[in-house]
């Protein structure tokens, strides 16, 4: 009996010990792997910017038009172009002897854990100057707290949540607007509608998915409308990627609302549209944010899509005023065989201005960058988004001149009809019936 | 009160609508379970690929949905039985646990296949056969999602049939009631395993080619879905086909009815506490054994 | 011979179940193995049927080896198999379960035969027919049982354990069919706990005690012999 | 050999894990080993439940979510200390756990797994909806100075890592403790057979609810952890049934019912995971997560006693009796 125990424990031990050699075997195979993975990226002489994105997941051909967007910038930069925009006719950087600039991607799966190691990795392992991205705003947050910890910029040209540029960070800049900004528009662009259409809007029902970023807005949106005298009837948030969005309908039908806001993503977007159409519902008007204006909305639902408002960053009707627009947009078609996006449109302006701070602080140095950053003041004409121009709030380091274009979906294209001064259409009001069309 | 009352009846046809496609789908994960007594994890992804067939017949072949449902019928079967004799196969007689982490691989590989192949664009059919409404009384029926639930119920009865009433059905009944049982009689279980994946594979494919008549396509589309299977089929009763129908109205119904009763973002955590009443009251659910 | 086990041995997980078994099973006989619990008298017909492989040793039934095929294929070369504990399918209803028994079958004619010979064999199965099978009482689940094999139209029955958990009554009714189908030229092979109604029933007998035959003979030697009657009849 | 060497053995890790990270400098990498160790701690807790009571929990992110909620949500309104928060939030998660697994343990096998699914899921969406937890939002626990007491820490990620280190370690000795003990014993025999288990006269219902209370607690903490070293967390990062996959993922992936097994699982999985991300990702194709996907299905076919299996048979062993019950008879 002894004998036989001994005998268990025995080989319990060397069970053990074969157990312990094999651990250590493989941690020992990790470690190598990840050590090849940091040395395979060697220092290079150039300038490397660091850009995080969602490249797998639901956001992924998203963040593939944003990610070209970062290509073509730097392609601009790094080659002779004739166009009428900043750092295109030079090569390189000129206030760096003319360095070059390259983009290093980051995969964040649209995972905030993930998103803080990518910028670490592309801050710390990669030596990239700054950051741009990275889409969520929950990975924008965990990424520039990186940045913020190793004191490197970070420029976010598509985020929108106002708490972001709320932390007050020194290393984090906003150049796009904040979802405030897109509800104060709203509601400047319902003021307009009342004295020109002599429409009577009272009251309003939120629609929103329930994301940081839906919910986010629609506090915004609520707390915009409401003081400026509108009702809220109702917030109603829903599960994004709802397999059936009957009852969040039914329920607006049942509010009865002037106008229905709405903030939600492409996929519900059609779904909403169909099931409008479906039900016969028709409120003096849609307000869209997001779901009617990404790139494959109108192609899903064809006519049916007509009418609806929507936000958009990109105004193509600029291109009329500004030839550098046309040739951008040209550019791209004939570099992607695709028409240009916002989201592209949106990415550009980061790696300019990344490029732009360090042209002019004449070094990649963080502190000279930042005060280079800071000061920061570039007219709207240098642009290709439908901004006023770039300057940061010194407090909060959002771009002050930032602001979103309302556009309206006519003949199954998009037209902008906010602000004023772009305004390449006249809008519709109200919303034309389903069974009326 | 009129206006309430003419709501309730659209929220429950669209409820039983979306409920009889819900059964198609957790009819397929219900006989996989039944027979193998593995939770195929991949499920939601053959809805996917199912999905995308018939979305590529129509782009490229022009074929409308409708039409190409039996073609993709057929492939699904095909990928089906292949999926058996590849992969749950070789883990079937190993731990179930493996048998969990073969089909969480399989559906990670297959959405981003879905991905390397089709890139994560959002797709839909534009104009198929099935499109517009019916209105009656101010009740509006979207057409295809009455085609799908009609569809549904008929290839659902088809099913039905095949399991019940044909010889190799019966073999299938006895694998997943006493699979060392149903050896002994004759019955060559390995291939009725293949059989009863490929069905179910197929299934879930014919749901997925049903929805394509109304309902965007991406890699992604088919972990929702698959999610909300896995309620279903637990909530019928695992294996039990006539509980995965059942349970499949009560789902479309509670998503609709108690979404637009409570509120539209509690409209899953609905038909989750459903689920959970219903086993602690009978912990096989409403149909199993 | 008909059925003739050489030298198996079966392992589960490492753990030896069977050692070195063989016996055989003469057309027209009734054979019992007989044992203590955990003996490995079940892992033998497991075996035979193809549930479980051997790892050494060979099976040959009617002259053919069959040891190393699957279940299904054994039950096409005529042996059928009730296993300990029924294994009915309870959710079925009970002329599902026959006819699932002559799964093999292709005449339909002569399943629809056999089904009335059952039929006529254990009439209550007749009259409960539409039910489902998990209603039955301990006996007539037994019949269905033993009925279902029968369906097969086997050469050889092996029944597994057929008295467990019935009154003595049924006990005794379901030896008395046992042997009943057997006169009718059925060749069986009978694992049984019940050692003395075993006994007087078979022509011969093994005694398996740990995976090992420890004897054999007549079931009239036996049981007069002392090893059997010290350990497991009790006098 | 002797227990000398095994002790030896024992300090030689103990070692190894102390000088890894100085090693390996990068704060990439180290960010990385994090990521395993909390993997690692969330499968040992998991194994709890479904290595040595063979109940599959799909629920996990609801433990883990509420540990982080805890913690963060008494750190931002009351200044709490994540040490109290974290200790706050175990209860709350074990109170959970109790909710869920009392009423629930009468359930086998896969409702039991859809049970837990339900509940986390249910969990999620209604934090999702919660205002006074920041809803959709989230929430950032706030920046404070490097501080023990605050478990923050900007300057460096070693306290971090040490911190995981002596977690993991503790509960790798909790598990040793648990697997000699009675409890431990009764589970195992749970996982065996429920019936088995109540004819020797285990309570297999409190086994169960004690079981899953471990589990429960365990994750809590580790939530408080990930939400103290990510400071920003919402339901879609801390309470997705994506996580609680992963968890499941990589606890199988390492072998069941063994000590080493989350450890190796996740280590193997989160490196792999993430080299192919930093290689492939950029692509945006999926193609890193298409070959993960790939090897797991390999691994899994061809070795379903998971990575450890693998090993342990390389070098002549059986896997023994550790690994998890096969199915059917």
């Amino acid at each position: 009996m002894i004998e036989k125990r001994t005998e268990i424990s025995e080989r319990r031990r060397t069970m053990f010990k074969v157990k312990e050699r094999v651990f250590s075997v493989l941690v020992f195979t990790v470690v190598i792997c990840l050590c090849a993975v940091s040395l395979s990226l060697g220092q290079e002489k150039v300038v490397k910017i660091g850009a995080i994105y969602p490249l797998t997941g639901n956001l992924a051909s998203t963040a593939m038009s944003s990610k070209r967007g970062l290509e073509l910038a730097a392609d601009i930069v790094n080659n002779y172009y004739d166009l009428d925009i900043p750092f295109a006719r030079t090569k390189g950087i000129p206030g760096l002897n003319g360095a070059q600039v390259k983009i290093i991607i980051g995969d964040s799966r649209g995972d905030p854990k993930v998103g803080m190691g990518e910028a670490e990795r592309l801050i710390k392992s990669e030596g990239c100057v700054g950051l741009v991205g990275a889409y969520q705003s929950s990975v924008t947050k965990t990424a520039s707290q990186v940045a913020e910890r190793y004191g490197v910029p970070f420029l976010n040209s598509d985020s929108s949540s106002y708490a972001l540029t709320a932390r007050g960070f020194k290393w984090y800049f906003r150049l796009c607007p904040s979802n405030e900004t897109w509800a104060q528009n709203l509601v400047s662009f319902i003021k307009q509608v009342e004295k020109e259409k002599k429409a009577t809007i009272k009251t309003l029902v939120i629609l929103h998915e329930d994301t940081e970023w839906g919910a986010s807005s629609a506090d915004m949106q609520k707390k915009y409308f409401t003081q400026a005298g509108y009702k809220v009837l109702d917030v109603i948030a829903y599960p994004a990627g709802a397999t059936d969005v009957n009852s969040e309908v039914l329920r607006v039908m049942k509010a009865k609302p002037d106008i229905l806001v709405m903030n939600n993503y492409i996929t519900d977007g059609i779904l909403y549209t169909r099931t409008f159409k479906t039900l016969n519902y028709n409120p003096q008007h849609f307000l869209t944010w997001c779901g009617c204006s990404e790139p494959g909305y109108i192609p899903a639902v064809g006519k049916d899509g007509n009418y609806f408002f929507s936000y958009s960053e990109f105004a193509p009707e600029l291109a009329q005023k500004r030839a550098v627009v046309k040739q951008i947009m040209e550019l791209y078609k004939k570099k992607y065989g695709e028409n240009i996006n916002e989201n592209t449109v949106r990415a550009i302006p980061a790696v300019l201005l990344m490029v732009d701070a360090i042209n002019r602080a004449k070094s990649t140095d963080p502190a000279k960058m930042h005060k280079a950053l800071m000061e920061t003041d570039i007219p709207a004409d240098q642009l290709i988004s439908p901004w006023a121009g770039i300057k940061f709030d010194p407090k909060t380091h959002q771009n002050i001149y930032a602001r979103y274009v309302i556009v309206q979906i006519l003949n199954q294209a998009y037209k902008c009809v906010w602000p004023p001064e772009l305004a390449s259409a006249k809008y519709v009001w109200p919303w034309p019936e389903w069974n009326k069309r | 009160m009129e206006q309430l009352g003419k709501l309730l009846i659209q929220m429950i046809i669209s409820g039983v609508m979306m409920g009889f496609v819900f059964s198609l789908i957790a009819m397929g994960l219900t006989i996989i379970w039944g027979v193998m007594n593995i939770i195929n994890f991949a499920h939601g992804e053959f809805l996917m690929i199912g999905m995308f067939f018939s979305f590529f017949f129509f782009k490229y072949v022009s074929i409308d949905p409708l039409f190409s449902l039996p073609m993709v019928a057929v492939l699904l079967f095909i990928i089906g039985f292949i999926t058996y004799h590849l992969l749950i196969k070789k883990v079937l007689q190993g731990p179930v646990l493996a048998q969990l982490v073969v089909t969480f691989g399989l559906s990670i590989f297959l959405v981003n296949l879905a991905v390397f192949l089709w890139s994560a664009d959002y797709r839909m059919i534009e104009n198929p056969i099935a499109s517009g409404k019916i209105s009656l009384a101010g009740i509006a029926v979207s057409i295809p999602e009455l085609v799908a639930s009609i569809g549904s119920m008929i290839i659902g009865a088809a099913v039905y049939w095949f399991i019940k009433r044909t010889k190799t059905g019966m073999a299938i009944q006895a694998i997943s009631m006493d699979k060392d049982a149903a050896a002994i009689m004759g019955i060559n279980t390995d291939r009725l395993n293949a059989v009863s994946f490929a069905v179910g594979v197929m299934c879930v494919g014919v749901a997925g080619a049903l929805l394509s008549n109304f309902y965007y396509v991406f890699p992604e589309v088919g972990s929702f879905f698959g999610v909300i299977a896995f309620a279903t089929v637990a909530l019928g009763g695992f294996g039990s086909i006539e509980g995965a129908m059942i349970a499949g109205v009560i789902v479309g119904l509670a998503e609709i009815v108690g979404g637009f009763l409570l509120a539209p973002a509690y409209k899953y955590a609905i038909v989750f506490a459903i689920y959970l009443a219903v086993v602690l009251i009978k912990p096989t659910g409403l149909k199993g054994w | 011979m008909m059925l003739e086990v050489r030298d198996i041995t079966v392992d589960y997980d490492g753990v030896v179940a069977l050692e070195g078994v063989s016996f055989s099973v003469e057309r027209g006989e009734v054979v019992s193995i007989i044992g203590p619990n955990g003996a490995g008298k079940s892992t033998i017909l497991r075996t035979i049927s193809g549930l479980l492989r051997a790892k050494s040793g060979s099976i040959s039934f009617k002259g053919k080896e069959i040891h190393n095929l699957p279940p299904y294929r054994v039950v096409e070369h005529g042996i059928a198999h009730t296993m300990e504990g029924r294994r009915l399918f309870g959710l079925l209803s009970i002329e599902k379960n026959l006819l699932l028994g002559a799964y093999t079958q292709k005449n339909k004619s002569s399943i629809h035969n056999k089904l009335e010979e059952i039929y006529a064999l254990f009439p209550i199965l007749k009259e409960r027919r539409k039910q489902l099978a998990q209603t039955l009482s301990g006996g007539e689940q037994q019949m269905l049982a033993v009925g279902r094999s029968l369906m097969a139209q086997p050469d050889l029955l092996m029944l597994d354990e057929p008295s467990l958990g019935l009154s003595p009554v049924l006990v005794k009714k379901i030896f008395e069919t046992v042997k009943d189908i057997n006169q009718k030229g059925m060749t069986l092979l009978l694992v049984e706990q019940n050692v003395r109604e075993a006994l007087e029933l078979c022509n011969r007998a093994y005694v398996l005690q740990t995976g090992r035959i420890v004897t054999q003979g007549s079931g009239k030697e036996l049981l007069s012999s002392d090893l059997i009657r010290k350990a497991y009849l009790g006098i | 050999m002797n227990i000398k060497t095994r002790h030896i053995w024992l300090i030689l890790l103990a070692l190894f894990a102390i000088v890894l990270p100085l090693i390996l400098d990068s704060p990439f990498a180290r960010h990385v080993l994090i990521v395993i160790l909390l993997y690692s701690i969330l499968g040992e807790a998991w194994s709890i439940l479904g290595g040595y009571a063979g109940l599959l929990s799909f629920g996990q992110a609801a433990f883990f979510g509420i540990g982080a909620y805890t913690s963060t949500f008494l750190l931002i309104n009351w200044g709490v200390s994540p040490w109290i928060g974290m200790i706050v939030g175990g209860f709350l998660a074990v109170l959970a756990a109790i909710c869920l697994a009392y009423p629930c343990s009468k359930l086998q096998g896969h409702y039991f797994a859809i049970a837990t699914l339900a509940f986390a899921e249910g969990l999620r969406i209604i934090f999702l909806n919660w205002n006074a937890v920041g809803g959709a939002r989230g929430l950032d626990p706030p920046i404070l100075p490097t501080s023990l007491w605050y478990l923050e820490f900007h300057e460096s990620k070693l306290p971090y890592y040490y911190l995981l280190v002596l977690f993991l370690a503790v509960v790798m000795l909790a598990m040793w403790k648990l697997n000699s003990s009675r409890l431990g014993y009764y589970l195992r025999a749970l996982r065996e057979s429920n019936n088995a288990a109540e004819s020797l006269g285990v309570n297999t219902k409190n086994c169960k609810v004690i079981a899953t209370c471990i589990s429960a607690f365990i994750t809590a903490i580790a939530g408080t952890f990930y939400a103290q070293y990510v400071l920003y967390i919402d339901p879609a990062s801390v309470m997705q049934l994506k996580l609680s996959i992963e968890i499941v993922l990589v606890t199988m992936f390492g072998g069941v019912g063994t000590m080493f097994g989350p450890l190796i699982g996740a280590s193997f999985l989160t490196s792999i995971s993430e080299i192919f991300r930093v290689v492939l990702g950029g692509a945006g194709r999926g193609m890193d997560l298409m070959i993960y996907g790939l090897l797991i299905m390999l691994i899994s076919t061809l070795k379903p006693d998971g990575v450890w299996g693998l090993v342990t048979e390389r070098l002549g062993r059986r896997p023994g009796k550790e690994k998890a019950k096969t199915s059917g008879e």
